[in-house]
């Protein structure tokens, strides 16, 4: 591993992100530094974004201006003027995300949506790639749905089986984007635990989640990110327990319908 | 080639007239399409199987069959079947009215069937009674959401319309191939004719295509 | 009123198969062809080339703004002039139906093609698929089994509108029909079982829409 | 155009395509064969031979059949009425047989009144004349008509359809033709050869614009002789005998 | 009023109510007593039969034997043997309901929405029934949308318009199902905020709902309802706080994350 201790593994620096040509500045100078190991969660009201911010660490969105550095190199940066994102896609390829709406390939089984990704961009063969498959379906509980196509799985069964299909390619960093808020909520338990799971074996993460109780069990670190920007950030117990800044507390109370 | 254009053949005021005659044909059989077809939608809607399973063979009938044996069916079979010739404008009128009613019935039908079962429910919990509900809440939405589906298949039976040029009547396909052969001048006349054609329905479906985009936008 | 009789149709049971083998061979040409040619004009309707799309746009357009008659007349005995070479009847009726058929399949496969989210593409960098795995493994299949229920309705149009070549002279199921009708002077029983044949056709292919439709729709649960 | 002639042209393709709308007794279609039949069918039949070609009919119908000869889709169109604005856009061989045009129609129908002989007689508002569109007849009606009502349908089939459903009133239609159509339904059509005459023309082999007088030539010579001993009429016999045969 | 104190408001009595012809047993012998003035909240596992006892106590459902009460009328009943069952639609009109998906209805605007049901049902003029509407909209906070269509509105109002409609026909109890688990978490207080506002007019209800905080703050009694029976019934501080039953308790800790 190159990654020295020391070193951030995420280093954004000053992110900033506009939709329509300017119109909408949804990211307005964001600089996060995220240390190996960490667990992230950034919480924060609707249309803060959160998404946002996932999505171009992902490099699914063009930025206007600033850069984020994975293990010391610069993967995304943008040339001001010409408004071109550089994206450096081998890097990129040591993350992994998981969306709010379980986005399975439809027309594949599941074993076939997990081996994909390893058979096309690695050049795995599909035997290796199916058996290291059906063993991380077995470890999540879904071993007896290999076969099965998505539409037969539940919405739990499914986001596990996202989350599966994202680990298939060894990343580094995995990225969680409200991956349990279109469950029924006696669901959301099953994913989570899994999450919960890569938790422990230290896969670094980051995770945007509106579910309190799931932010103060697996968070190193908790981000209020509102408006575009980072309003606080630090260890949970201060974040969610006894929030500095006064929109972050707002919130808190809202979401947590202390008051009524 | 050696071909030399000559516009100058193709006079335009007999196609006009046939144009005129064109619009006429659409306008009238739209009026039955869309009037008829939806009588004919609750008639293959309805619960009791009698009633429903004819209506249901009409409308596949004609929704399996080309335009232009229902055409030329209608213009030389009934009349000896039954002994009645009625002027060729009604029949016209008839053989493409009785084709747009069955696709309109079915565009009614599909927009009915999808009025979501929650709207119902609605309804019946608002304490709306079942004729109430279907007036109030089935009837407007289905409606509105076949609006589209009307225009399109009310388009499409002006391009329809060109078949009755084989029955002779004299609309603007029937003026274009008499002035085609007349004046031997095929190339010109057809390539006006298509223009024309082309002329009215552009607009139409540019309107059509806006619509729908405005109802997607306001339903989601 | 007059006495039907069916009978004097089994003398001319061949004509009436060869005219029906013309109406087939015509359709199923025409449907590969076509559906070859939509999917291409599909794409280029989707593309980001404006050039592209508009001449793609201006040719759906055209072609589905003009009576099919008309684009066959045309077809027929305008454009061997204009080209200044010779088409058989049938090479001519094949490439009106398929210009035909391009224009109405390019839009079902460009409506396919932009009902798939965008969030499959997301996912596919998300796991960092190449560009031709996200086309080959993922945008194509979804397209294609999306389209597959429309595709057949246009094919059950396409079938329906190649009558419309008897009217240029080739002798298909309606040509010969009518040609029968004439010789026998009996076109209510000519005419009549003509409309069936094609109904028996049609309509089981409709009837095969919707149950893949509903196989589909469950599959993919869309 | 190559230098070499428009025959040699069609020997080197091995095949003389011959555009056929059927107008009995001059060209007919048999339905259950598709094979074609007619005086103007065996002539090009004969024709064929001259050359060393094998005859190929093209399907087509009397509103196509100049454009489809204008198209090239065929190499000489079968029983054209020689007119001068079809000869301003297609060429002529020289007539195989002269034509008239004569009206059947239904003897009870109460429009047409008893004695009726000239074009005047029966140019009545709300009667309506069918007539196969594009044709050399159609040309001749719709000039000598004034308040009839003309009725251009596609092929032979309609206009008598077209008659026998009582659509139209009366079937104009060559002299022939319209005798076979009386012949084979007996018990009620009747039909009147106008006097004047309504058309008087030859009916020959229509042939592209571009044919040189060489290649027009060949047709003449052909058709003369053909003419002078008597084999065409000959023809025509053998053809009308035939539709009277399969009526029966 | 008829209802004397002592009187039961609902009494549901032997419920039986399957799908697919007996294939699926959804309520398997609901006896419930309701009082005035109680709110009910139903929690329970997904597919254990909340909704449809809901959508039964509406006359929505077909039932296979059983009766419910309405002020002392047996409104909904099942002669066991045809199958068939009787609804008395007066009574039912009685009871208002709000549904997960706000049904309101697209081709009308907010204030048509509000005044169709008092004008067709009970005859109400239109000048009456918009002035009514009118000012329930104004204290709903929703005064400025009259003329909007429910597709310009965000879930919340959406769901306050429904909740408004519903009340226009003065109903002596409402029916809630899970009205908030289809909205973004900010936007569900604003709806809850209506309903407690309710609440506070002593008006009786039945609620289903996930939300726990929202169960805790609003039920006067909680019933755990799962596979088509109630497996407890007491108050809130028992059912959510103390629950007797070991699958209520199961249920409890599941949806509140107390167990990892
Ligand atoms: N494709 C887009 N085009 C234009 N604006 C967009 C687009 N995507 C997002 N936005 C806008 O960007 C802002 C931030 O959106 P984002 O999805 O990042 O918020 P979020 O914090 O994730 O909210 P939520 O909790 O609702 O998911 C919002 O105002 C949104 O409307
Ligand atoms: N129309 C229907 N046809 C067949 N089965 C149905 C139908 N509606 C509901 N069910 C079944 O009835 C059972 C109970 O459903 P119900 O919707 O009442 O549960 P619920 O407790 O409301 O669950 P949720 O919390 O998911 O809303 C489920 O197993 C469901 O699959
Ligand atoms: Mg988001
Ligand atoms: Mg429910």
């Amino acid at each position: 591993m190159t990654t020295s201790f020391s070193l951030p593994l995420v280093k954004m620096q000053a992110l900033h992100k506009s939709y329509g040509n300017g119109a909408i500045q949804v990211l307005k100078g964001i600089d996060i530094e995220m240390k190996p190991g960490e667990r992230v969660v950034v919480i924060g009201p609707s249309g803060g974004g959160k998404s946002t911010l996932l999505r171009v660490m992902m490099g699914l969105e063009q930025i206007d201006s600033g850069s984020v550095s994975f293990d010391g190199k610069a993967y995304i940066s943008s040339d001001g003027a010409a408004r071109k994102t550089q994206i450096d896609t081998n890097v990129r390829r040591s993350i992994g995300m998981v969306f709010q709406h379980y986005t399975l390939f439809p027309h594949l089984s599941v074993i076939q949506n997990l081996v994909l990704a390893p058979c096309k961009v690695r050049g795995e063969s599909k035997a290796k790639a199916t058996a290291r498959a059906q063993a991380l379906l077995e470890r999540f509980g879904l071993g007896a749905k290999a076969n099965a196509y998505p539409a037969q799985l539940s919405g739990g069964q499914k986001q596990r089986v996202a989350i599966a299909r994202a680990l298939m390619l060894d990343p580094k960093l995995m990225l969680f984007d409200e991956v349990t808020s279109a469950l029924d909520p006696e669901l959301v338990g099953e994913v989570e635990q899994v999450i919960l799971q890569l938790a422990a074996q230290n896969m670094p993460m980051m995770i945007v989640t509106h579910d309190m109780w799931f932010a103060k069990n697996i968070a190193s670190r908790v981000i209020f990110c509102a408006g575009g920007v980072v309003v606080e950030d630090g260890p949970p117990e201060q974040v969610l327990g006894a929030p500095r800044e006064e929109r972050t507390k707002e919130f808190i109370d809202r979401v947590f319908h202390i008051k009524q | 080639m050696n071909y030399t254009f000559d516009f100058n053949a193709v006079s335009i005021a007999p196609l006009l007239q046939g144009l005129w005659v064109s619009l006429q044909l659409t306008a009238a059989v739209n009026v039955l399409g869309v009037v008829l077809g939806f009588g004919l939608a609750l008639l293959i809607m309805s619960p009791i199987k009698v009633v429903r399973l004819p209506f249901m063979l009409f409308v596949e009938f004609f929704r399996c069959t080309p335009a232009i044996v229902q055409i030329v069916w209608i213009f030389y079979c009934v009349p000896m079947l039954f002994d009645v010739f009625l002027d060729p404008m009604t029949m016209g009128i008839m053989a493409l009215g009785l084709n747009l009613m069955a696709f309109n019935a079915e565009a009614y039908r599909a927009s009915i069937q999808a009025v979501p079962r929650e709207q119902l429910d609605a309804g019946i919990a608002l304490g709306l009674n079942p004729l109430q509900r279907v007036l109030y809440i089935v009837f407007p939405t289905a409606f509105r959401a076949s609006i589209p589906v009307l225009l399109t298949n009310g388009i499409v039976i002006f391009q329809q319309s060109a078949l009755v040029a084989i029955v002779a009547i004299q609309d603007l396909m029937y003026q274009g191939k008499t002035l085609a052969t007349e004046t031997y001048r095929p190339i010109e006349t057809f390539t006006v004719v298509a223009l024309i054609y082309f002329a009215v329905s552009f607009p139409i479906t540019q309107i059509v295509g806006l619509l729908e985009r405005r109802r997607q936008i306001l339903v989601s | 009123m007059m006495t039907l009789d069916f009978s004097i149709l089994l003398r001319f049971e061949h004509a009436l198969l060869l005219g029906l083998w013309m109406t087939i061979k015509l359709t199923v040409i025409c449907i590969v062809l076509g559906c070859s040619l939509g999917f291409l004009v599909g794409l280029a309707r989707a593309s980001g080339n404006l050039a592209l799309r508009a001449v793609s746009g201006a040719y759906i357009e055209f072609f589905r703004g003009t009576p099919v008659l008309i684009q066959l007349f045309w077809i027929f005995f305008c454009l061997p002039l204009i080209l200044g070479v010779e088409l058989s009847n049938l090479a001519s009726g094949v490439i009106a139906l398929t210009l035909y058929m391009g224009a109405i399949t390019s839009e079902t496969f460009r409506a396919s093609l932009k009902s798939i989210g965008l969030e499959q593409l997301d996912a596919c960098v998300a796991l960092g698929l190449p560009r031709s795995a996200q086309v080959i493994n993922v945008v194509l299949p979804q397209a294609v089994l999306r389209a597959i229920p429309t595709l057949l309705s246009n094919c059950v149009s396409l079938f329906k509108e190649s009558a419309l070549v008897s009217a240029v002279g080739m002798a298909d199921l309606m040509f010969v029909g009518q040609n029968i009708s004439n010789n026998t002077a009996r076109p209510v029983e000519v005419l009549t079982v003509v409309a069936l044949i094609y109904f028996a056709i049609a309509f089981p292919l409709t009837r095969a829409v919707s149950l893949i439709e509903g196989r589909i729709l469950k599959k993919l649960a869309i | 155009q190559s230098a070499e002639g428009y025959w040699q042209g069609v020997q080197k393709a091995g095949t003389l395509r011959c555009g056929a709308a059927v107008a009995p007794p001059y060209v007919m279609r048999d339905p259950a064969t598709g094979e074609y039949s007619g005086f103007f069918a065996d002539l090009c039949k004969e024709f064929a031979d001259v050359l060393k070609v094998k005859p190929e009919f093209v399907d087509t119908t009397w509103d196509n059949i100049v454009a489809g000869l204008q198209a090239g889709k065929w190499d000489l169109s079968l029983a054209l009425n020689r007119t001068p604005t079809r000869a301003m856009a297609v060429q002529f061989s020289i007539p195989a047989m002269e034509y008239q045009i004569s009206l059947a129609y239904n003897k009870n129908n109460p429009k047409i009144t008893a004695g009726a002989a000239s074009v005047a007689d029966i140019d009545k508002s709300g009667v309506t004349l069918a007539v196969m569109s594009g044709t050399a007849q159609d040309k001749a009606i719709s000039a000598a008509v004034k308040n009839a009502t003309i009725m251009r349908l596609p092929g032979n089939d309609e206009t008598r359809l077209a008659v026998t459903s009582k659509r139209a009133d009366i079937l104009v239609d060559a002299s022939d033709t319209n005798q076979l159509f009386t012949q084979s339904n007996p018990d009620w059509a009747v039909a009147l050869n106008p006097t004047p005459a309504l058309a008087k023309q030859g009916v020959a082999f229509g042939l592209p614009h571009q044919l040189s007088a060489a290649d027009v030539e060949v047709v003449d010579i052909f058709l003369e002789e053909k003419v002078a001993t008597g084999h065409v009429d000959e023809l025509i016999r053998k053809a009308v005998d035939d539709v009277l045969k399969g009526a029966k």
